[in-house]
This record gives structure tokens, C-alpha cells and sequence, in this order.
């Protein structure tokens, strides 16, 4: 048997600085209790790579309000307009990419891929400084992978070989992520005992994830 | 009926039997409403569902079934769940019949703006530009002018969603269709004549012969369509 | 509803010299009854990407045996010595490609990627005539994406929307070909009501998929 | 104990604690029999499966449910299937800890040939050049020499599975080290001394002081590991 953290010492593993996939749209699927344990311990300094940060007060919104974030890579701020001041006031630096791209990127990072050749934003200012590939007498961007030292997940089950399972539209970036980190920490609603989740239900294999919090409580 | 509606219904016909189709955030999910009789889709939402219905009932809602507005929906039969990669594979990949989205600008190329605008606060493309680049049809649904400025205009003077061109622009006045020789004037809202329309068009409008009105889709209350049935 | 088709009527819509994927594993995941009817049509000149040509007698290997095929895109055909010797005589060309190299060109074109940027087969006779392309010191093949007229699918459940489930090793390649061609073909195990494969256990979604082949009888 | 058993018991001893492992087919899948107690690996085949046994009960194995080479496996609890995308993601990825494959050739520079002899019938590379570019460690387990030719070259005879450098190289007789300095010999079978082992190497081979024996993982059915438990 592997054996689950707290969520306070997952965010004792988590260093001022580090580089973080953090799970979820709009804060569905976004793992609050880790967020919650990283703005009590005071987290200074994070890169936060995400689809959005949701709105203050909510999942990724509380590490923009507390002041833990340096750094975000996103498709999205518009729903916060706490990240879009700290952007404008120099606190935090923003990087824009779309949403597709911003999957694939994730993924090939995570699946030892040089890059993504994407039409997404040919032609746009998101082509702006990127490398231009023809192919077929069309032309794709030269996206570079995405990797983080962290992936904070948020599961719906684990079981206790930590595989996971999803529910609905809470799965959005999580599976990816997990696949593109050095440490994969996942939060999950319940956990169940091994064999509780069936071969083909299984989302994440338990081999990706290194920690799993422990239930609520 | 306001503007919205009728941009909604008129939007409403180009759905396909049996076809995946995205709709935007705000006015395009109107469109929802007024899919005609015996016409089956499957809406999308780019945040890992297909086949989603309407809001459920008081105190049904899941946390976890929301659309890429975050606000809760429901799921018919048939549903189904998607990641962020797999669901814009599908964006990306061209399986999408169509997406219907909302618009600041097109120009007389056929070019979306419709996630920016300098020197306001930020939002971010999100979707917008993979759902464009990707989509087999893609459907403008926007007012025809804002604050008395044309939408329609020569060059873009906002930053464009993507270098390709949409499929058909439905407006409160027209449907305007971009071809690869200029703007065509398709349809005219009921009531409308061309003068108006040109004289609100910020683009050359190409007329072609006599200009039909709009046709809609069936007002819901009287007998509606059905998604995924 | 939609409905089924059976499998000789699924074997009338594919023209001979058409280009096929083919779903399976040595056989394990692969639509028999899809690939019986083409055999008994006299299917003539077809192309097959697959992972394998199975065993004479299994899967496509019956395709093989019944001269049905001009091109196979394979990783493996030392499983089928009919194949082998089919190439060495001319009658069939063979393009072999690493399997995680076609199941990510398959994936990009059904993804609408305009290539895939791989580390394998760097440094080996899969990179003769390859674009090479250096990201961050390292060297990735660049290799083109893979589409097909036909994705002929093995699945376990399919509902009447036609979404599908697959089982254990049966799923293979089945996922990722079913995003890649202008028409997929699904033949199930079982045909279930709507609603009977809840939203999470579907694997490929009903709106890619064109023709369900009716259930065994 | 046969040369086979010798090689999958040494590799056994190679296994990490919780480590996701996947293992050719032909003598590596004996690897799996010799699982030191204590150590929870979980096994990946390829073809999609993470955490498969051993072999069903006569009469209660699954079509569906085979490892690489086509043979009937069984599934451990906690076992989990994944499509042949997702599976090579995690092939290419880095996320496989080892995997354990036989070999034709390895020569001085630590290169693997291990999918085609030129001239004879051409098999192809399967998930060979995926597994050798991405595991983290690559063990190949092979006969130090074949009818009396070494398989230890100076140079590649044959077509390279990839360019990368191997971990290390279990056989009957010795276990090689390739460092960015030459091959190293690090331990040597029972019974056999390091000019046998010289003597049948075709490349050079540096030898570091006192040349241990070879330790081996525990005979299984003198109590057996566990796989992912």
C-alpha cells in the first residue's frame, strides 16, 4: 500500500518558486484543498500554468489574492480581474496561449514530444517571435512543450495504487497535467480500495501520481 | 422579439442533423433554444462535454457539469466527458460542424476579432481561436453595429482571432456571407431594406439581384427541436 | 435514433483502392466481421494502416491471405509470414513506422496537428529522407500526420448515439483512429440504450462515429 | 539454473520499489517471475495495459486481456487499460522507470540493435525504438555471445534500434556497464573469470579492479515478490 499526505505537507513539498500545472476551468476540477494549504503556509514566488484563474476567492483565484503567484500561463484572466491588475501593476507576468494549444503543449511535455505544430494562431499576434513550419502548403506554429516541477490534480476517485477517476467536466486539464511533472500530487474526492475501480474506468494511472491527499475529513 | 432572438433563430437553421456543434459564451448559446423541429445535434462545450442540455432543475445542479461559462448545465442522454486535449483534438481536428461565436469586428476579408481590445483590461483568446482555426463552419453572431460604429468593417483594427475566413455573419439586419471575392449581402432582417443595411456596413457589401428576408427557426413555446434525441 | 448497418452493407460503402485504418493488436480489437465482409466482396487494391497484419487467418491477416491488399502501414509484420512474403514478392508495399510514431501521426491528423516532433527512430534508418529539427539541443524527427478514407473500429458497447466503449487491450489503436478518417465505421460487441454507458466510461464519442455495424445475431 | 534464469534473475535485481517497468517479449518477460520481495512494480505491455499477472486459470483467460508478444495475461487490482496514444505518451515521456529488452548487438558505444538482421525476413521495429528513446533506463537481456560469435561489437553490424546509450547489459556470462567512457565490466557470472568474458567480448571492455560476482534475486519459489500490491 502507498500512503496519503496531508494536504498541508503537500504544500510543504511545494517550494517558494516552483513552477505548477494546476488542474481545472473556472475552478471545476481545481484541487482546493492543496491551494488552501499553499496560501496558509504563505507560498511566495509560484508559476501557475492553467486554462484561467477562476475568480477571487475561488481555486486558483485564492493564490492570485494572497500574493503567491509571479508568474501564470493561461488561455484565459478575463473572470479575474484580480490577475488582470497585478498584470497591469507589474505584480504578476502573464503569458496568453489558447486553450488547444495550451493542452497540447501540456501533453507534449508530457509525452516526450519536441513540440506542437498547430494552425491555432497562424496569423494572429500569438505567431508573434514563433517559428513558422509549411507543411502541405500549410502553415503551422512551432508551439515548444509545456513541463512543470508540479502538478496539483484534482480526481474524483483514487484508489490506493493512486489511479484516478474524473467526473464530467472536472476532467478538463487534469489528465494532461498529470502526465507533465516531476511530482504529480493528486486531490481526490474519495478513495477506494484497490480493484474498487475497474481496468477501463481508470483515467490516470496510479505509476504517473507520486502523492495522494488524503480524504476530507 | 429583440435583436438577440432573432440573430438566435435565424442562426438556428444552419444546424445540421446529427452534427457536433459549439456554441460561444453569451448571445450564441441563445441558439440552443431554437433548434428546429427534427433537427438532432450535439452541443459541445470546450471544457470536456458533449451532448449537454439544459440548466437542471433548483437544487439539481452538479459542480462538476458546468459549460465554458462556468454556469451549471445539464447532460442528455448519450452524453459524454472529454479532456482538455481530446476535446480540442475534436476543436482542432475539424469534427466540429460548426461553432457559432460572437464578434467585435469582421472585416471585408472575412477576419474574426473577437478576443481583445487594446488598451482594455486583458481577457485572454481561451477557445476562441482553436474553435476558429478548426471548425468546419464557423457563424458570427453579433449585433450589426455597436454605439452607431459599424462591426462590419474594411480592415480589422482589432487583433484577429485567426487568418481564416468565417463562414457567415448573422447580424439584427443581415446575413452577410464573406466569399473570396468580398462581403455578399445574403438575407435582410424582416423590415429591413438594403439602404439601411449598407448604410450601417463599414465594408463593401456586395448585392446580388433581389434580397430575401431572414427565415427563422420556430419561436420554442410553439413546438421545439430537440438535441440529442 | 440512428440506425445499424450490417457488416456487408459496411463492406459495400468501402471502394476497392480505398484507404483503410484498421483498429487492433494481433487481432485483439479488431472488427472480424467488417473485415469477413470485405474478404467475401473481393475487396481489391486497399491500403491498411494498422499496428500489425495479426496472423494468417486472424483479423487482418485474413485480409492478407485474400489478396485484398496493395499497402500496409505497419510497426510489426513478423507475426505474418504471408505478408513478409507478399513484400518480398511485390504484391504488397510495406512502410513500417514505430508503433508510438503512428499512433501519435494518427492522432495528429485526426487532431489537426501538422506533424509530430518524435526523438524516436533518431539516429536509425526510420530517419532516412526526414526533416530533422533541433529544439533546445535535442534532435526530433519531424513526421507527418495520417488520415484515411475508412476507420474501421472495434468497440465493446455502443449505444444509439453511437458512443463507444472498448475493453482491457482491445482498445489499441481503435481510440485514435476513430478521430483520423472521413468515415469511422464502429463494430460493437453490444448495443446498449441511450444512457446506458454513463457520460464518463465513453471512450469515443458518438459524434465521430458514422455507421454502427448491427450486434452479432 | 539455465542461462535464461541466470539473466532474468540478475535483471530482477534491477527493479525499484514502486516503478512502472515494462518488459519485452521472449527472456525479459521472465523478469517478472523473480520480483524480489518487498518490491511493488507495475508491469506495462504496450499494447495498453499497466499492472498485468500472471497467466489465468485453463479456460478463464480473455481475448481481450493479451501482453505484446499475444499471450494470455491475467490483471492484477489496481490494473488500468490505456489506448496505443496514451501508452506510447507514456513510453516517450520518460514515465517508464525500466524496460528490460533483448538484444542482437550492443556495441562500444552503448547502441542497441535489436529489430532486423538485413538479408532475412524483415519483422519491424514494433514499439522497440519508442521504448529504447524513452524509458528512463534500458536493460537489455541477451546470451553474451551467439553460436560462438560475440554480440558485444566494436561497431553496429546491424540496423540501430536508437542512438542513445543503453543502461546496462545483463548475459549468461557478465554484466556490462556503457559509459560515455567504453563499456565497463561490472560483475561476472558464478563460476566464470573475466578472461572468459574478455574472450568472448568483440568490443573493448575496461576492467575496474576485483570483478564481483553476480548477485541474483531469490529463486521464486523460495518465496516470490509481488507485483503492484
Amino acid at each position: 500500500m502507498r500512503s496519503a499526505i496531508k494536504a498541508t505537507e503537500a504544500a510543504r513539498l511545494i517550494p517558494d518558486g516552483a513552477r505548477l500545472m494546476i488542474g481545472g476551468f473556472l475552478a471545476v476540477g481545481t484541487p482546493e484543498r492543496v491551494i488552501d494549504a499553499l496560501v496558509a503556509r504563505g507560498a511566495r514566488g509560484l508559476t501557475v500554468i492553467a486554462n484561467d484563474t477562476a475568480r477571487p476567492g475561488t481555486g486558483i483565484g485564492k493564490l492570485i489574492d494572497a500574493g503567491c503567484v509571479a508568474r501564470v500561463v493561461a488561455s484565459h484572466i478575463g473572470t479575474n480581474p484580480a490577475t488582470q491588475r497585478k498584470m497591469l501593476e507589474g505584480e504578476i507576468e502573464v503569458e496568453l496561449v489558447p486553450q488547444g494549444t495550451l493542452a497540447e503543449r501540456i501533453r507534449a511535455g508530457g509525452a516526450g514530444l519536441g513540440g506542437v505544430l498547430t494552425p491555432t494562431g497562424v496569423g494572429t499576434v500569438v505567431a508573434e517571435g514563433k517559428r513558422v513550419i509549411e507543411l502541405n502548403g500549410r502553415e503551422y506554429l512551432l508551439e515548444p512543450p509545456l513541463r512543470a516541477d508540479f502538478a496539483l490534480i484534482r480526481a474524483h476517485e483514487a484508489d490506493y495504487f493512486f489511479n484516478l477517476t474524473y467526473r464530467l467536466a472536472a476532467a478538463n486539464f487534469n489528465p494532461v497535467m498529470a502526465l507533465a511533472a516531476e511530482c504529480v500530487i493528486a486531490e481526490p474526492d474519495e478513495i477506494v480500495p484497490l480493484g474498487a475501480i475497474p481496468p477501463d474506468a481508470v483515467r490516470t494511472s496510479g505509476a504517473l501520481v507520486h502523492h495522494l491527499v488524503e480524504r476530507r475529513h | 422579439m429583440d435583436a438577440k432572438e432573432l440573430i438566435a433563430r435565424r442562426v438556428a437553421l444552419e444546424l445540421h442533423d446529427w452534427t457536433l456543434v459549439n456554441l460561444g459564451i453569451g448571445l450564441p448559446t441563445l441558439v440552443a433554444r431554437y433548434v428546429p423541429p427534427g433537427i438532432r445535434v450535439a452541443f459541445q462545450s470546450e471544457n470536456g462535454i458533449i451532448g449537454f442540455g439544459a440548466r437542471p432543475p433548483e437544487g439539481m445542479e452538479d459542480p462538476a457539469l458546468v459549460d465554458a461559462g462556468g454556469g451549471f448545465v445539464g447532460a442528455v442522454p448519450g452524453a459524454c466527458s472529454l479532456d482538455s486535449a481530446t476535446s480540442f483534438a475534436l476543436i482542432r481536428g475539424g469534427h466540429l460542424d460548426m461553432t457559432v461565436l460572437g464578434g467585435l469586428q469582421v472585416d471585408a476579408r472575412g477576419r474574426l476579432a473577437n478576443w481583445m481590445v487594446p488598451g482594455t483590461m486583458v481577457a485572454g483568446m481561451g477557445g476562441a481561436m482553436d474553435l476558429v482555426a478548426g471548425a468546419r463552419r464557423v457563424v458570427v453572431a453579433m449585433q450589426h453595429a455597436a454605439r452607431g460604429r459599424p462591426k462590419i468593417v474594411r480592415e480589422l483594427t482589432l487583433p484577429a482571432t485567426a487568418a481564416r475566413r468565417v463562414t457567415l455573419v448573422v447580424t439584427d439586419l443581415a446575413v452577410v456571407e464573406p466569399t473570396g471575392d468580398g462581403l455578399v449581402l445574403r438575407e435582410r432582417a424582416p423590415g429591413v431594406t438594403v439602404e439601411q443595411i449598407l448604410a450601417t456596413t463599414g465594408a463593401p457589401l456586395r448585392v446580388e439581384g433581389e434580397v430575401p428576408e431572414m427565415r427563422l427557426a420556430p419561436d420554442p413555446s410553439a413546438g421545439a427541436g430537440q438535441a440529442l434525441r
